[in-house]
């Protein structure tokens, strides 16, 4: 059973790799990098149990963890070209 | 009694499987990127607390139970924040949603 | 079955490597770059390497996309379209290709028990590790205790490449006045949903950090995945509230003093073998039971690992980041 | 099966092939430095490869793994140390990239080359 989970995970980012590779947007491409990183953290804690493994868990729990920031860098990138590309503005202004 | 959470545990863990593969599915067929981060959210969500709650009821009462808790919380808590990040982004950038009939491309002035 | 994950998981990566190179958008580039590293750590795990998954963990998804974005911010994002002929490259690229595909017709199987690798010294760390350090984690021993000398170079590594960092992109350069600072270098805080998630998070990364560090030698983990956790909570902390803020809870010097003295750390603790009579990195002696020595040698080790790669990873955040406005 | 033996070891020469050529064939530094980075990882995947015994599991000792095959130890120490240098040197690359930026306004290679010979 545990199969079937990680079957459907992995088409899954199949399907978001899909996306990641068509786009269009810039945007999509990083809704569909966060996709695969939640698909990640559901296909290490299924395979730990499926590999008896179970305490090796911790490594869902750092993506769990991490994953947000590269959202948050990525939010961050998009704010810092906004503002430079209005200073550049301001300055072809004046 | 261990057969009932058995059960229980694989019906969790079909479902949640089912979800993230619908929810696959529908971030790559959907036409627009509002809607594709809608379909996407099924997978984080829905998804994820079926197969995290699944797997949780074959750990009992163990210390993975609890990290299996843990990683259910920091994903119930993040992902719904990284769309929020995500969409706001893309609607500060100019990105309209379909069927916005108020956008700057669509001609008619509010 | 596990190895058809594997084949499909690794031709995913081959397809996404192929899309990395051909992406002209570079930001493109960085976020592909992310789903490698994802698909990456899921094929170490699947090849029983726990503890590399965990680094490969900490580092690629934070760090690494982190560190990109903040160089494309300092340079381009578009790489201009190629003038020259690519033909001379794509020849020796496929010509290594197929001498390197020769040579694996003559590699062992995969999984083979009786190929070289796994009837050298591996069974022996295997075998000894309970007698001789008792601990669970047989990669923490050989990382800690049997191949210390290489942990060493490769912490004085990372060191190194950080003074290089700090040397090219400069360290505590005279600042504007302290109003234009905090205009400029406000971080996210006005995207107040993030803010709030992100502090929540910030305390309980660094806690799984710390668990890290001092689970290493039960389970996977270890200074170098430590290291690079905490790392990626600071910078967490940095993206929220702006580099001064950020700079305010561990300043520059702060982090310079945990670069060396992670690494002093580490070298101390071999000069203190070689003192009360043993070998450089010869931990037995530390303790009257050989076995209580080598667990406090490589709980010491670990901690001097685990400072300087977080000294290390902020300073080199902190320098790119700084050198933004 | 026996086909498929050598499976990763030819994901292993195709990924370091990848790298390589973007190394070679882009004119653009970071892209160099993202091909280096893939290169990189072909070697990680080689070396985790090659430690890897059929039907074995991690080389951590547990309850639940007593007595059971392990994979072996030694490849993954190399590999985990060597991760996280490879993060470091690779911001080293960056803030080489980023200074010839500052220097030159441009990272592309010909136009530096260029430059430097007016």
């Amino acid at each position: 059973m545990y199969y079937a989970v990680i079957i459907a995970t992995i088409v899954t980012m199949a399907l978001a790799l899909t996306r990641a590779l068509l786009g269009p947007s810039v945007y999509d491409r990083v809704l569909a990098v966060n996709m695969f990183g939640t698909k990640t953290v559901l296909l290490l804690a299924v395979a730990s149990f499926l590999g008896g493994r179970e305490d090796f868990i911790d490594l869902a729990l750092v993506y769990a963890l991490i994953n947000f920031i590269g959202v948050l860098a990525v939010l961050e990138f998009f704010r810092k070209r906004v503002e430079r590309n209005e200073a550049e503005e301001s300055e072809v202004e004046a | 009694m261990t057969a009932a959470i058995d059960i229980a545990s694989w019906i969790l863990l079909t479902t949640g499987g089912l979800a993230v593969l619908v929810g696959g599915i529908g971030a790559l067929r959907m036409p627009d990127l509002y809607t594709r981060m809608h379909a996407a959210s099924v997978t984080d969500s829905l998804g994820a607390i079926l197969v995290l709650v699944g797997l949780m009821l074959q750990g009992g009462l163990t210390l993975v139970t609890a990290k299996l808790a843990a990683i259910l919380l920091f994903l119930v808590l993040t992902s719904p924040t990284s769309s929020n990040a995500l969409a706001s982004a893309a609607l500060l950038a100019g990105t309209r949603p379909m069927g916005d009939r108020h956008g700057p491309d669509s001609g008619d002035t509010p | 079955m596990t190895e058809l994950f594997g084949i499909f998981l690794l031709t995913l990566l081959v397809i996404t490597a192929v899309a990395v190179v051909r992406a002209q958008n570079l930001f493109v580039a960085v976020m592909l770059m992310g789903i490698a590293s994802l698909l990456i750590a899921v094929n170490f795990f699947l090849l029983d390497a726990a503890d590399v998954a965990l680094t490969e963990a900490a580092v690629g998804a934070g760090i690494s996309t982190v560190l990109f974005l903040s160089a494309l911010a300092l340079t381009v994002d578009r790489e201009k379209a190629p003038k020259t002929k690519v033909g001379l490259a794509i020849a020796v690229t496929v010509v290594a290709g197929l001498v390197i595909f020769y040579a694996t017709l003559g590699e062992p199987r995969f999984g083979d028990p009786n190929s070289p690798v796994q009837t050298h010294v591996g069974p022996w760390y295997l075998e000894k590790t309970p007698e001789l350090v008792d601990i669970p984690n047989v990669v923490t021993a050989v990382l800690g205790s049997y191949r210390g000398y290489d942990t060493l170079g490769e912490v004085f590594v990372v060191f190194t490449a950080g003074i290089g960092v700090l040397f090219l992109l400069g360290h505590g350069r005279v600042r504007r006045s302290l109003e234009e600072e905090t205009r400029q270098n406000e971080g996210l805080r006005h995207y107040l949903i993030p803010r709030v998630i992100g502090q929540l998070l910030i305390p309980f990364i660094i806690l799984f950090g710390l668990y890290v560090q001092f689970h290493g030698e039960y389970g996977p983990g270890g200074g170098f995945q430590a290291g690079a956790i905490i790392a990626a909570g600071m910078i967490l902390y940095a993206l929220l509230e702006g580099e001064k803020h950020a700079l305010t809870v561990i300043p520059q010097k702060v982090l310079l003093g945990m670069m060396a003295g992670g690494a002093l750390l580490y070298t101390t603790v071999g000069i203190a073998g070689m003192l009360m009579g043993g070998n450089f990195l010869d931990y037995s002696v530390l303790n009257d039971n050989p076995v209580i020595g080598q667990q406090t040698g490589i709980i010491l080790i670990e901690a001097g690992v685990g400072i300087t790669v977080t000294g290390t990873l902020l300073a080199i955040f902190h320098a790119f980041a700084a050198r933004g406005d | 099966m026996d086909i498929l033996g050598l499976f990763n070891y030819w994901v292993f020469a195709i990924l370091l092939m990848i790298g390589f050529y973007a190394v070679l064939a882009k004119k653009n530094l970071v892209k160099k430095l993202i091909g280096l980075a893939l290169f990189q990882s072909a070697v990680f995947l080689l070396y985790i490869t090659v430690g890897k015994v059929e039907g074995g599991t991690a080389p951590i000792f547990s309850a639940t793994a007593e007595g059971d095959l392990f994979s072996n130890p030694l490849p993954q120490v190399l590999i985990l140390t060597a991760i996280v240098v490879g993060i470091s040197v690779t911001a080293l690359g960056l803030g080489i990239v980023v200074r010839i930026k500052e220097e030159y306004g441009s990272i592309e290679e010909d136009e530096i080359l260029e430059m430097d010979q007016q």
